[in-house]
């Protein structure tokens, strides 16, 4: 069991950790746009998270924690 | 005679073409025109704003601190901008994603669901052209619909020329939207 | 549950100005990552340069210096012959290490001046607005090379890392990259290396990082990392240039 | 030619290039970047040459291996990037070398920051380099005036063998205004024989220098070159008065600020207080004369300079009313632009006798 | 302590020491170069570090590190060095810096030549770097004042943090006087708490930067650093009046040029024309009250400035005596040196009423 | 009779001004007999540094241009850039190219910059009296390294031939000397080389020549001769560095 | 009292050190003292000179147009200086290498063979001290030989305390000379 | 048969001719000094000289032509 945290007001929707999630559960929040004016990163199907911080390692804005 | 207005907006939304369009434009006209972008930090993103002052005399300052008129594409801007609206002038706020009223009782203030039109004209991207259509239709701009199509005829290189008729249909509807 | 990632210590709590995707960011947050590690926080002075990471100070959880535009390899000799228990880092573009501070890493890697340099190799000038940079590739596209670079008149992209491994004064030098989780983790690797080396005095160091620039690149973030892989690296070859025993 | 809306530094680069400007010599610097992006775009179609150097200091010396070989060169940055060109530029007035360096001013000292300032005066008018030497330095105020200003700097700069710098700042380089590149009448100018094109015989050998190790040859090097500073002095001294019959504070003011003054006249005139503007356009030459002439008239009161710094051309312009008058400065600095109503209240500070 | 007699460059070198500057970075250039050998030889054995930079530009941004980190640090150059300096300059005033900078002015523009020269004066007192700052200027005149100002210099730049700069010339550096390293009292000075020492959280993190983005805060940064100049100037000025008192021409002059004016005064004496000599120490601040002071007395006809340039610091003569008496200017440049019995022609021209 | 041996064309008639027995008048005369011998002097633009070369501009009977100290390569671009047609040379010592000119002589490397470079390593600064040049050796002393150079705190006698020969730009490096007839000779033949190759339009080319400094080495010129075969030529290998096809 | 002294000669012939001793000595009688070099370019070789001033008063310019002495060791030299003696002032001529005499009829012209007296007390180095023992031996000179001495033996390193004595015998025979 | 000649007012006296000479005939001559200030170097025994011009290329001054 995994989780990762995103400081969502930090994202900027760059996508990259979309890009590399081995999971492909990391999306774009379509519905929602933060304080700086991004749609931020979420995760969707948290259980299938393999807490390998993949994620949270190319993340170029330090938005995401990872706890296993 | 003497406008002086300033657009504001996200970066993105065509607040600096919108402005460079009319200035454009008040010189079709044989007027006095200035345009200036606030310019930020050596770095993209945030929001963006420029200055446009038509005028019959020489330009001095050119930029514009008591505005005849505002044009506020997004939140922050009308926020930014609201209070320098002289009594009297003109607030055009972009009513689709501006969720708030005008506080001002003194001036003349025009809500206009500029992206949804635009979307309804097939194309977000000339929101800033309806916004613009708006400005223009208000009573006694120097400047006519018919200058700012033919300034971007002259500003689209020849690849663009097809995007015309879309900013001629969107600066119409911003009219119809003033009149309405 | 235990955390297994989180921002380290050494990054203060102000949020990046660079761009969405930016790999700035990443190595920023490398740099920290090694800090924290070698717990060397307290005893470390970074240099700032001009360009994108102008705002450095405001990121590193450390003392700081802001330096002109090249000259962070001066100052930071500046501050290491001051304080030569400390640790002492520059953090370069390639505008600002490779083009106008050409004199002064080549002149601070020759006398072995015992500091650690980070350079951020994007090819590009970030900051003015996507300007030519020494390591702009050939054929690519910038405000001042409108029609691609030309290596008739305007040279070949150089290779900085190389240059200077002919130095004696060198200890140990790498060109990494962040475009992928493996590099990302390879980079870490040399950064750590770079400041060991430094604190048991060998002289100096530097890691290359081969970075994005999505913004005056016209690509999006995504992009941007395989351009890295399939444009850059084959020009850039990754790799140990010189390490002293 | 019909006008066409242009931004300053572009006006500026399409300005150099019809002047026959061929070579450009520069480093990225904000706010002037749109100076080496026009000519890397343009000046290869007209047969000429771009180079982003790898940084200011081999800019200004490309400038002038360039100058020397002859050529028509300019070179731009801001404030940062100039200080570090000071060397160069005092061995360009040395070698009496013509050239056009661009100054499109920021904030300072230091890094600073990147909004409009006019606190490189000192630097660009007093000698920011080393020894005695003066740069022609040109102050446009609007964009039109900038590209005739670049066009006459070119031609100054041939005609008396010496660099000329313009002068701008931030907001004249990104603002846009109409513009018209009219035909001009070139100067007569004398021919380049002195420049180093190869040497055939047919002329003394060419030496471009600023050596000479006797001092008393030193000396009379430097006297020659400021005897011909009399000659610009008399010839392109240029000034704009406006409004200065019947004026009772004349505000001095270059640049982007002598257009925010004009806004003040304007403001000052419908609160009944007659006010004036004395706008050097050229910095060096700085025309002391002019405010010689207005200096005794009754009807003067008092002069205002206001500058977007900390007081920098009050000291020329104090030293022109030569203590006649009283002289006041009211200043902005780091990127703040003056507001007009500020500038108001000082004139009326100054007429109240509050100051 | 016993006089020795003393080059004036070593003789910096050695107060620099004293005064317990611990770290020189430079780059050779005549005629200072006996001030880094001194250093080169002189710094080890006091545990200091002596680096001959790769350039002036690199050894000025050392000088910024090493006195964001806290150190006593000084460089020293001349002319055409000092003008390569000038971006690191601002950007020390900028960061607000102390450190101490020395100007052996030797003749320009351009390479020029290396026989002393006073036409550095716009360049350090104006500022020939950009932006709105000042360093404060020291000039001294004879050997022993050099050993004085240096030590009284880098108290100052750490009071304030400000640069300081000594202003000489080629024949300060070059003679010999004696000199007396007296046992000094040391100012009262504030703790470096904002130097890069490394972070321990016992104070807040250390930042040494110029960089304010936002215009109002690099306005507020640099009206706070002016509230300072106000200070200084209250504080710091310092000027040397000799045989005012009746004199009936003023000559104003500083460093080599001033003992040459005492010469004048000596001959002047004995064909009974009484002159008067003020002499700035500080040439930023520049000591304009004192002026003020003598310019009303009716035994003053007229102000000459005597320098070894075309014209620079008559300026700020001419400012202070404001109109009220008349301010002349005598000058010999490029390295001549003015002879004292020419100066006194000046002077009896004045006389005369023939200028 | 015939004259076999006559100062060159090439050269003015002002004698040097040189201490007895320095060897940049040897290097000199290579030029001018290179020029003569090329027929190229009529179209040659050349550049004098600041050193003790300073007064080059009194000697080669070409046009000349002074350059700013360590800036001859950017005013040989200047020049080269107006007149591609001509053959432009600087001749620089080692102050003025390998410690504050740096920058410049790496970047009209690495631009192909179609001009020669005669580089006079003579290991210290001959015009100012004698301080430690980049390239001094260890153990040296000069003005400013009265205790002999170390490498621990001013690094190791710098290898500009090599470190330039890594460029691509570069047409053609050797390093010669002309401690002897023999390698004078050489000399002489590298610089010629060195021209040919500009004139075909190849890239940058440049020749470091080991050169004396009796004056402040300390030595008669003699001695001098022996010092650069003994000591300097061991650690500056002679020979080609880098030469395109 | 003011001693305006210019020395002159080849480089080599130790004219700097010999100011500078002369200088020292003056210190060390409580004078106000000044040595000047003329530095030239920045390459060696040539002619070489200094200005020597010794005062009662505080020493003003350090360079010297007027001179109460001029000493002169080589030909160039004297040519350049003759006429900066003040009427009444003393010229000092190392005969040795002038082969001509001085022109002047309003001043005190002395010729001392000095290389020749130097050579004959074993080392030609010493020519400069014979021409200073010949200065300071004419009548008024603030400076006594024995200051001299005294400085001299602060400016030579310990190691070098040996070569005194000859300094010694060089300024008494140049005294000596003054005197025949 | 060889002959070099010395444009004696150029030279130095620096003895790098002296030197080079493989027949030894080139020497400084003592008894002269030129307008420099220095002894000038000359040839002793000229008809031993080869005409080989190592003189003439070691000179730094440029003092010497050769003829052969
Ligand atoms: C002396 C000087 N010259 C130029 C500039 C303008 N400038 C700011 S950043 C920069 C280059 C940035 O490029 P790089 O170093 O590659 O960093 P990046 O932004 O790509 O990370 C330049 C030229 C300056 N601030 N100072
Ligand atoms: C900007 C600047 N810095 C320093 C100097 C002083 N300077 C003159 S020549 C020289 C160095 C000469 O050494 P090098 O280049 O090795 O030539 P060499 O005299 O040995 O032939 C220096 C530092 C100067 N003229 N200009
Ligand atoms: S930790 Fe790994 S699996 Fe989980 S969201 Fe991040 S990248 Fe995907
Ligand atoms: S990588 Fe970071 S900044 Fe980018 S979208 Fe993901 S969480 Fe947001
Ligand atoms: S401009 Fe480029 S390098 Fe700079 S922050 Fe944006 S993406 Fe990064
Ligand atoms: S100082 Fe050295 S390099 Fe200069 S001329 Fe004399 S011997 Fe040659
Ligand atoms: S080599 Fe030349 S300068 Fe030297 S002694 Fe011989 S002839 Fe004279
Ligand atoms: S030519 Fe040869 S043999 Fe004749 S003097 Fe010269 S070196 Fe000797
Ligand atoms: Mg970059
Ligand atoms: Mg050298």
């Amino acid at each position: 069991m995994a989780k990762v945290t995103f400081d969502e007001d930090r994202c900027k929707g760059c996508e990259l950790c979309v890009h590399v999630c081995p999971k492909g559960i990391v999306v774009i929040a379509a519905d929602r746009i933060n304080k700086k004016g991004y749609h931020p990163a979420t995760v969707i199907e948290m259980d299938k998270c393999i807490g390998c911080a993949f994620c949270a390692r190319m993340c170029p804005d330090v938005v995401i924690e990872v706890e296993k | 005679m003497t406008e002086q207005i300033i657009m504001a907006g996200f970066g993105g939304q065509g607040v600096m073409s919108m402005g460079q369009l009319l200035a454009y434009a008040g010189m079709l006209e044989g007027k006095n025109v200035s345009w200036l972008p606030s310019y930020g930090p050596e770095m993209r993103g945030g929001t963006a704003n420029c200055c446009v002052i038509i005028s019959d005399d020489m330009v001095g300052s050119p930029i514009v601190t008591q505005a005849t008129a505002v044009i506020a594409l997004n939140k922050p801007s009308l926020d930014k901008f609201e209070d320098t609206v002289v009594p009297g002038g003109l607030l055009f706020i972009n009513s689709s994603l501006v969720d708030r009223k005008s506080v001002r009782d003194d001036i003349q203030v025009y809500y206009i669901p500029a992206n949804e039109e635009a979307d309804r004209l097939g194309n977000s991207k000339v929101a800033n052209s309806v916004m613009l259509g708006a400005y223009l239709a208000r009573a006694g701009s120097s400047v006519t619909p018919e200058s700012v199509i033919e300034a971007l005829k002259k500003v689209l290189g020849s690849s663009k020329q097809d995007l015309i008729p879309l900013n001629e249909k969107a600066l119409k509807r911003g009219a119809e939207l003033i009149n309405e | 549950m235990a955390i297994v990632f989180k921002k380290p210590e050494s990054l203060t709590d102000n949020p990046f100005h660079y761009c969405p995707g930016c790999t700035h960011g990443i190595v920023h947050r490398l740099i920290a990552e090694v800090m924290d590690e070698l717990n060397i926080r307290q005893d470390t002075i970074g240099v700032a340069p001009v360009g994108c990471a102008v705002f450095a100070y405001d990121y590193f959880n450390c003392d700081m210096q802001e330096a002109a535009h090249g000259r962070a390899p001066a100052v930071a000799t500046g501050i290491k012959r001051v304080h030569p228990d400390k640790v002492v880092f520059t953090y370069q573009g390639d505008g600002d290490l490779a083009s106008i501070g050409a004199a002064e890493i080549v002149h601070a890697a020759n006398r072995g001046e015992k500091i650690t340099t980070i350079f951020i190799n994007n090819a590009i000038y970030g900051m003015t607005g996507g300007q030519m940079a020494p390591t702009t590739l050939l054929g690519q596209v910038t405000v001042t090379s409108p029609y691609g670079r030309q290596a008739e008149t305007e040279g070949y992209p150089i290779r900085m890392s190389e240059m200077l491994a002919t130095l004696a004064g060198v200890a140990y030098i790498e060109r990494v990259s962040v475009h992928d989780i493996k590099h990302i983790n390879q980079a870490k690797k040399a950064i750590r290396k770079a400041f060991e080396y430094q604190i048991a005095g060998k002289g100096f160091t530097m890691v290359e990082v081969l970075s994005t620039c999505p913004t005056n690149w016209g690509m999006t973030p995504v992009e941007s990392l395989e351009w890295v892989k399939d444009r850059m690296i084959p020009y850039y070859p990754l790799g140990v240039k010189k390490e002293a025993e | 030619m019909s006008k066409v809306l242009m931004k300053g530094n572009e006006a500026i680069a399409e300005a150099a290039i019809q002047a026959g400007c061929r070579y450009f010599f520069g480093y990225p610097i904000t706010p002037q970047n749109e100076i080496p992006a026009y000519m890397a775009k343009r000046l290869p179609m007209v047969g000429g040459c771009f180079l982003q150097a790898e940084s200011e200091v081999a800019a200004i010396n490309m400038v002038y291996g360039a100058a020397g070989a002859g050529a028509r060169v300019m070179t731009s940055s801001s404030s940062p990037g100039i200080s570090l060109k000071q060397e160069g530029i005092s061995y360009i007035a040395g070698a009496e070398l013509p050239c056009l360096i661009v100054n499109i001013v920021r904030g300072g000292p230091g890094l600073g920051g990147i909004q409009p300032a006019q606190s490189d005066y000192f630097q660009a008018v007093k000698g920011g380099g080393h020894g005695d030497y003066h740069l022609i330095v040109l102050a446009p105020s609007t964009i039109q005036e900038m590209v005739d200003l670049v066009q006459e700097g070119f031609d100054i700069a041939d005609q008396y063998r010496n660099p000329v710098m313009i002068l701008g700042d931030g907001m004249l380089g990104q603002m846009m205004e109409p513009v018209e590149f009219k035909e001009r009448k070139p100067r007569q100018l004398p021919p380049k024989d002195w420049a180093t094109t190869g040497w055939k015989g047919d002329r003394p050998r060419a030496v471009i220098n600023s050596l000479f190790i006797d001092p008393q040859v030193l000396e009379e090097h430097v006297q020659r070159i400021y005897k011909k500073y009399e000659a610009i002095k008399a010839n392109e001294t240029k000034v704009e008065c406006y409004n200065c019959e019947d004026a009772e504070i004349i505000v001095s003011a270059y640049g982007t600020t002598a257009r925010i003054v004009r806004s003040v006249i304007e403001l000052a005139a419908k609160e009944g207080i007659k006010v004036g503007l004395i706008r050097p356009i050229t910095l060096w030459p700085f025309p002391a004369d002019t405010f010689s002439s207005w200096v005794e008239r009754d009807h003067v009161k008092a002069f205002l300079t206001v500058e977007m710094s900390m007081g920098q051309m009050v000291e020329d312009v104090t030293l022109s009313v030569g203590g006649r008058k009283p002289s006041y400065f009211y200043g902005r600095t780091g990127g703040m632009v003056p507001n007009p109503f500020d500038i108001l209240d000082e004139i009326k500070k100054i007429r109240g006798g509050n100051r």
